[in-house]
């Protein structure tokens, strides 16, 4: 009795109070709007080399006439791949390319993190959100390093993980990154892919070997009526 | 997200039913059988091609929304208007789900309350609580939906001191101001720009928590309608500059009028608060200005507040104009005009003129026995001249424009000389595949067109099929030709008349269109020119430059057509209008009349449309209104014209041409053939200078119109044009 | 015979003082005369500057201003009015201003005319 | 006379009849107060909760009147949860005040107020609202007749002497004019005041404007003239139109009908 | 009490204001008659008196110079004077020099009633502006 009475009570509490969020909202370090400064302003000359103008016509060339607006992402990652990063007037060169208003390509390029509209260091560290950060959105003096925090790179089997560049480094430890840095430094490419996290493992297969799949796949014909 | 949602490029061919189902709507011919369908248990029978939130809506149920706008694009992004569907697990965002049969729609469960209480407090999450001190309290969209479905309790605490999401503000010009926190990211005003204004200078950057509507670079949102994004945008992130912190909304009292800054009419509210214009706002009328207004008619009305006459003057020995009574600039008046005849006195009408005032001065003027009366604009009176009414007047109608499939625009820039009809042609250009054509120095439209040339003589060339773009013309099926009435204040103009009118024949007989589709347009760009032909003023001012009076009316004419030197030393100017400009500072006396936001008056639009303008705010000192101080003059002068009241003025308006008084109808013309019958006895022959439109920039389209807007002291659209000048 | 059907035919009303015509028109008159006796003595009394001639003249206008009234009762209802301010006058419960309302001297008519209305700005 | 002694009669028969039913009525009209005080025991102190006894009680009185004289009480009814009220016609004001008066189970001597109503789209446009208080009993009552412009409403005068300046000031500002009234005059308005201030079809801002004239040195009245527009307000949102999402947040309380006795 | 000192009072009076002709002019002027010492004078050759044989309030006065001749205003009394004359100090200026100081304007008596006077305006915009003429040549 006592107890029905105090739980319709305790319903009718719940009901009036909402709960409370604390965390306080997460935002980007970047900004998204355009502020002239001297390395990164429309009046610097973009033009795409002569090989990479070959290319992105050959990209232009995929898209069926009157579309090739769609061709805005991948010329875009060219422009960044040749500047190494995505100044404002190689986006208006894209723009006046594709014929398409300027303000289309600035929505693409700022909604992608994978375009740096400002410059970045010569390797590019991403980090996996959930690893601890250190001053992330610089770049270090010799504009060597840039460290940004992205979201899921989709290599969650295979965590803790960064991206350098386009290069994945996956099943770090602490010490493999300091390694990998140190190469970098030294100017030397270290191998890409999973590290001694997981005990340098080829891909993403389970630590402890296999555990199903074990026999040789069945040929042809198995379990089949024999007269077939 | 906006920006793989939004149409870009808004293809044209694109725009099949569902997508911009509304838009094109007028575009489509046969209506395809209803299906039924049931709003909240009720049946309804709706147009499949019609979304969730139009079908409730003709079931009476009004669906809160953000994101949705009859004249946009379909976004589907602030997903206020979430409905819950039988048989479907989640809420439906009803602007963009097109209806099924027999889909059963329940727009006010338990369901879907809660769903948009959630959307609610999301948008409430990063929405300041700045409404006493936001431009938008009292019209907010978001304000009123709160009421409904907002939260009684708030769930922000702020432990950590992070505050809410702020966004910077942006400079996008001296009309409109930004208060960018308070965006909800509804994307109204960037597919304003792309699809209407045609101009893709909004957009939104970054995604998610981070995503900012803006121009990204630094700039102004250069639109002659960039106004209407006001209007548009359902929170105060984007309100009136000049209107800021002036007055609240439910304390203005709103008047409908019409518009006079260009020859279109657009309808207008006219909101007033204490005998003082606070703003104009549209108003509705999908035959004109659906629901846009140029940003020309809705800033404007801070010159109602400058340069304006009065009381009346006359100059004093010194020559030196100053203030006096009307009895005595009535007597300085009567003193000189009393002993001349009738061919010594003239009068001009200007381009802001009311119809009631025009057949005032025609009626003492023709009392006096005087027939000199002249409008600014120039139109040629060779052959038919302004006897026919076709030759004249759009006659192919504003909304015509989206039938056509063919356009072909004749020394006319329509974005500056008529924005919103421009915003016509290009709504027709994207759902309606709509060619145009440009004969003339090339305008910067917001629609591709075939530019043909600049000289006078492509026309010539057009009639007699040695250009190639005859053939077009011929192959089209509603063809259409607008002229800019600019084109007839050229040396030449009687033969560009008579080229245009037989190219307009010629066309009409090869393409087949039918004795019904009119292919003659003419474009005029003051808002009087219409009434006062129609009211049988001369056009231009030829006669009186050949024959100088004595004693010469200027009614609002400030175009300096006529100057003291065309006159004789001892003649006498009066001037009537209601504003100090070129036509006062060379008058003998001024007499202070009502501008239109102060006068209950009578205009016909380019299409020879008649409207009326409503009494907002009474007219300023001892201004008066312009037919009434005519009327007054004529008693001195004992000539006393024969209405008292406003009922008698229009009764003799409709004597004298019955269409002035149909308001709202269109008194239609058809008497092109004897037209251009006529105008075959034309000798002049057309000159190679080439067409230029009068407006080509955006600044010259804030400069024009100086009586009104009286660019000396209109701070806003100084500051625009310096804003302009500068980029 | 036709008004006396028609008579039935009206809504039966209480009457205030008069039951006939006679009998209100006799109480008009009583009050006219009071009044007229009274114009001397209001004259003198408020100290006005009209003579008893203006003030009789002023007497009848305000009674003709009534004389399309036919009603009974409302005939009855304005000669009570007419009554009571007779009372406050005799009695000199009315100050000088009270009586010269009357003569409305301070107030100019709006104009008629176009041309006046024009200059005045009543339009 | 005849009336007041047939109200008399009819008084002491009704009495003598629902002898029982007076008692039964009367009773809780003493302890009314206390009961009120003793029960209320509710959490919203502002709010006054009607309390069922009193209601009947006064019900039951309603009646008892009405039996009493059922020539000129139409109606009786109790509003707001403890508030009687007897709608009578105009011609019981006399025997039904002199009732109220001197009935043993009523008394209500003390005339507290006398209002006017005006609602000009009833045939008869105003409503007279008597206000008494019995201190015998503690308990009020409300009798309200009406009557049209011309139509003469008998004084009370007679019966209550304090309803003299009431009835004054229900002529001042209303224009009821009240039969047997000794000294009907105005109240409250200036002497030669045109017009009843207090009747909806006068203008809020009056017809006459009073100044000092410099000129005539005194004090003028003219013709209204208004510098001034009206403020007004449009409190419309576009919203407002589809009243479907407005919620209804108060309950309409249903007014407890007392029987309505329609008589002749 | 003797009659005597009254008359020598009186003559002595009549012979400090410029004898019978002077008495009269002055009486004409300022409607009073005293005897008392000069104290000083002021800048604008108003003369101040002092007569303590006179109640307090009574026995300070001033003679004001003759050109202002009947205009004469209390407001043309200099502040430093003032005070003196309305016993805020028994020091008169001559004694006790006022400080002068850099924001301290010179004194000036009351306008009011001359074309010179202080007419109040409005410091709001007006709500219309009228349009003025070019002036001509």
């Amino acid at each position: 009795m006592l107890s029905s009475v105090a739980k319709a009570a305790m319903s009718s509490v719940r009901t009036q109070v909402r709960n409370v969020c604390r965390s306080s909202t997460v935002l980007s370090d970047k900004i998204f709007v355009h502020r002239d400064t001297p390395e990164n302003n429309p009046a610097i000359p973009f033009e795409f080399s002569a090989e990479n103008l070959k290319r992105a016509k050959a990209i232009v060339g995929n898209y069926p006439e009157g579309h090739q607006a769609a061709a805005v992402l991948p010329l875009l990652d060219l422009a960044q791949r040749q500047h190494g990063w995505l100044p404002i007037a190689a986006m208006h060169y894209v723009a006046d390319m594709l014929k398409m208003p300027k303000m289309r390509v600035y929505e693409v390029a700022t909604f992608y993190t994978m375009f740096n509209r400002e410059p970045v260091g010569k390797y590019h560290v991403q980090v996996c959100t959930t690893t601890p950060c250190i001053g992330v959105g610089q770049t270090t003096p010799d504009k060597m390093f840039t460290l940004s925090e992205v979201e899921c790179l989709g290599a969650c089997v295979n965590a803790p993980m960064v991206q350098i560049n386009d290069d994945y480094y996956e099943d770090l430890t602490e010490k493999d990154i300091v390694e990998i840095i140190n190469d970098l430094k030294a100017g030397k490419k270290p191998k890409a892919g999973p590290r001694s996290g997981q005990n340098g493992r080829f891909a993403s297969e389970p630590k402890g070997g296999l555990t199903s799949l074990k026999e040789p796949p069945y040929g042809p014909g198995f379990k089949v009526r024999a007269d077939l | 997200m906006a920006t793989l949602l939004r149409l870009w490029p808004l293809k044209r061919g694109l725009g099949c039913p569902g997508f911009i189902g509304t838009l094109a709507s007028r575009a489509q011919s046969t209506a395809p059988e209803k299906i039924e369908i049931f709003v909240n248990d009720k049946p309804v029978k709706v147009d499949p091609r019609s979304t969730v939130l139009q079908a409730c809506a003709e079931g009476g149920v009004q669906i809160p929304r953000f994101c949705f706008h009859e004249r946009l694009s379909i976004a589907g992004n602030c997903r206020m208007c979430l409905v819950q569907v039988e048989g479907s697990p989640k809420p439906v965002a009803s602007c963009a789900m097109p209806v099924m049969k027999g889909m059963k729609i329940k727009t006010d469960s338990p369901d879907t309350r809660k769903a948009r209480e959630g959307v609610m407090e999301f948008l409430l999450v990063n929405h300041p609580l700045d409404c006493p001190i936001c431009d938008q309290g009292g019209e907010c969209d978001l304000q009123d939906q709160s009421m409904n479905y907002g939260s009684d309790r708030s769930r922000f605490t702020d432990m950590e001191f992070a505050g809410k999401r702020a966004v910077e503000d942006k400079n996008i010009g001296p009309l409109v101001k930004t208060i960018m926190t308070r965006c909800i990211h509804c994307t109204r005003c960037i597919r304003f720009a792309s699809e209407v204004a045609g101009v893709e200078d909004l957009g939104t950057t970054g995604r998610g928590n981070d995503m900012v509507v803006g121009t990204y670079v630094e700039k102004l949102f250069k639109s002659e309608l960039s106004g209407n994004v006001i209007d548009l945008c359902p929170v105060g992130a984007l309100t009136s500059k000049p209107y800021a912190f002036t007055a609240r909304p439910w304390e203005t009292r709103k008047i409908e009028s019409v518009d006079v800054m260009d020859a279109l009419g657009s309808n207008i509210v006219v909101s007033t608060r204490g005998g003082e214009v606070m703003r104009v706002l549209p108003r509705i009328h999908e035959d004109i200005n659906e629901e846009w207004i140029s940003d020309k008619t809705r800033f404007a009305y801070d010159g109602l507040k400058r340069q304006r006459l009065v009381t009346p003057m006359a100059k004093n020995a010194q020559g030196q104009l100053v203030s006096t009574e009307w009895e005595e600039a009535f007597f300085r008046i009567v003193e000189k005009t009393v002993s001349l005849s009738g061919d010594q006195i003239a009068a001009i009408a200007g381009g802001h003129c009311d119809a009631e005032a025009l057949v005032a001065l025609k009626d003492i003027l023709n009392k006096l026995g005087s027939e000199a009366l002249c409008t600014e604009e120039v139109f040629p009176m060779d052959a038919a001249g302004t006897d026919l009414r076709s030759n004249y007047l759009m006659n192919g109608r504003i909304v015509g424009v989206e039938e056509a499939d063919k356009l072909l625009l004749i020394g006319t820039n329509p974005r500056y000389e008529a924005p919103v009809f421009n915003a016509k042609i290009r709504k027709s250009w994207i759902h309606n595949d709509l060619d145009v054509a440009v004969i003339g120095q090339q305008p910067d439209l917001t629609y591709e067109c075939e530019h043909l040339g600049e000289s006078p003589k492509l026309i010539q060339d057009l009639v007699d099929g040695k250009h190639p773009y005859s053939k077009v013309l011929a192959g089209a099926k509603k063809p259409m030709i607008i002229v800019g009435s600019a084109m007839f204040q050229r040396a030449d103009g009687a033969a560009v008349h008579r080229a245009v009118s037989s190219l307009a024949q010629t066309v009409r007989a090869k393409s087949g269109c039918g004795e019904d589709w009119r292919v003659l347009n003419v474009l005029h760009r003051v808002a009087s020119q219409v009434a006062a032909l129609d009211l049988g003023y001369k056009a231009g001012v030829e006669v009186i430059r050949n024959n100088p009076p004595k004693v010469l009316f200027l009614l609002g004419a400030d175009d300096n057509t006529i100057t003291r030197d065309d006159l004789p030393k001892d003649s006498f100017i009066v001037y009537i209008g209601s504003h100090g400009d070129n036509g006062a500072s060379m008058a003998d006396v001024v007499l202070p009349g009502a501008a239109y936001t102060e006068k209950n008056s009578t205009y016909v639009n380019t299409e020879g449309r008649a409207q009326q303008t409503r009494l907002a705010v009474t007219p300023p000192g001892m201004a008066r209104e312009d037919w009434k101080i005519i009327r007054a003059l004529s008693e001195i002068l004992g000539v006393t014209l024969p209405y008292d009241d406003l009922n008698e003025v229009r009764e003799r308006l409709e004597e004298v041409s019955p269409n002035l008084t149909r308001y709202g109808d269109v008194e239609e013309a058809n008497y092109f053939k004897q037209s251009e019958e006529l105008a075959k006895g034309i000798k002049q022959q057309l000159s190679d200078q080439p067409l230029t439109p009068p407006q080509l920039a955006l600044k010259d389209f804030y400069m024009t119109d100086a009586d009104i807007t009286s660019i000396t002291d209109n701070v806003a659209l100084r500051e625009s044009c310096h804003g302009v000048g500068q980029q | 015979m036709a008004s006396k059907i028609v008579r039935t035919g009206v809504h039966q009303v209480k009457p205030i003082l008069s039951l006939d015509r006679t009998d209100a028109r006799r109480r008009v008159l009583n009050l006219y005369k009071a009044w007229f006796r009274q114009v001397p003595h209001i004259v003198f009394n408020f100290d006005v500057p009209i003579t008893v001639n203006q003030g009789r003249q002023k007497i009848r206008e305000q009674f003709l201003k009534n004389r399309h009234v036919t009603d009974i009762r409302t005939i009855d209802m304005l000669v009570i009015k007419g009554q009571m301010e007779l009372v406050e006058t005799v009695k000199l419960w009315k100050q000088k201003s009270h009586i010269m309302r009357y003569f409305k001297e301070t107030h100019n008519p709006r104009p008629s005319d176009f041309l006046s209305k024009f200059y005045d700005g009543y339009m | 006379m005849a009336a007041l002694g047939r109200l008399l009669r009819t008084g002491l028969t009704g009495s003598l009849c629902c002898g029982n039913l007076v008692r039964q009525a009367s009773v809780p009209f003493i302890h009314h107060a206390t009961r009120l005080e003793s029960t209320e025991t509710s959490n919203k102190p502002t709010v006054r909760k009607p309390s069922p006894v009193v209601k009947s009680n006064l019900m039951e009185f309603g009646q008892y009147i009405g039996d009493c004289l059922p020539k000129y009480v139409q109606k009786a009814q109790v509003t707001h949860g403890n508030e009687l009220e007897v709608m009578i016609h105009p011609d019981g004001i006399i025997p039904v005040i002199t009732f109220l008066r001197n009935h043993t189970h009523a008394q209500f001597l003390n005339l507290t107020d006398i209002a006017g109503v005006d609602i000009p789209t009833r045939k008869y446009r105003f409503e007279i609202v008597y206000n008494f208080l019995s201190i015998a009993y503690n308990a009020r009552i409300r009798v309200k007749t009406y009557t049209d412009e011309l139509t003469p409403i008998q004084s009370i005068e007679p019966i209550f002497k304090g309803a003299n300046w009431y009835e004054r000031e229900v002529w001042d500002m209303f224009g009821v004019f009240f039969a047997n009234h000794p000294d009907l005059r105005r109240i409250l308005t200036d002497y030669g005041f045109e017009g009843h201030p207090f009747r909806k079809d006068f203008p809020l801002t009056g017809y006459v404007e009073v100044r000092y004239d410099d000129e005539v040195k005194r004090v003028v009245v003219e013709p209204l003239e208004l510098a001034q527009e009206f403020r007004k307000f449009d409190y419309s949102t576009p919203w407002e139109s589809f009243p479907n999402y407005r919620e209804v947040s108060e309950e309409q309380v249903a007014l407890p009908q007392g029987e309505a006795e329609e008589k002749k | 009490m003797s009659v005597l000192p009254k008359f020598r009072t009186f003559f002595k009076i009549i012979k400090e204001n410029g004898g019978v002709v002077g008495s009269f002019l002055k009486l004409y002027r300022t409607e009073e008659l005293k005897d008392g010492t000069l104290v000083g004078q002021d800048k604008y050759g108003h003369k101040y008196y002092e007569n303590k044989r006179y109640f307090i309030a009574r026995s300070r006065w001033v003679d004001y110079a003759d050109d202002v001749g009947m205009d004469y205003d209390g407001s043309q009394v200099p502040p430093e004077w003032h005070r003196w004359l309305h016993y805020m100090t028994d020091d008169p200026p001559t004694k006790v020099p006022p400080v002068t100081r850099k924001y301290i304007l010179d004194h000036i008596e009351n306008r009011t009633g001359t074309h010179e006077q202080y007419v109040p305006y409005s410091t709001t915009k007006p709500k219309v502006h009228a349009w003025q003429s070019p002036r001509a040549n």
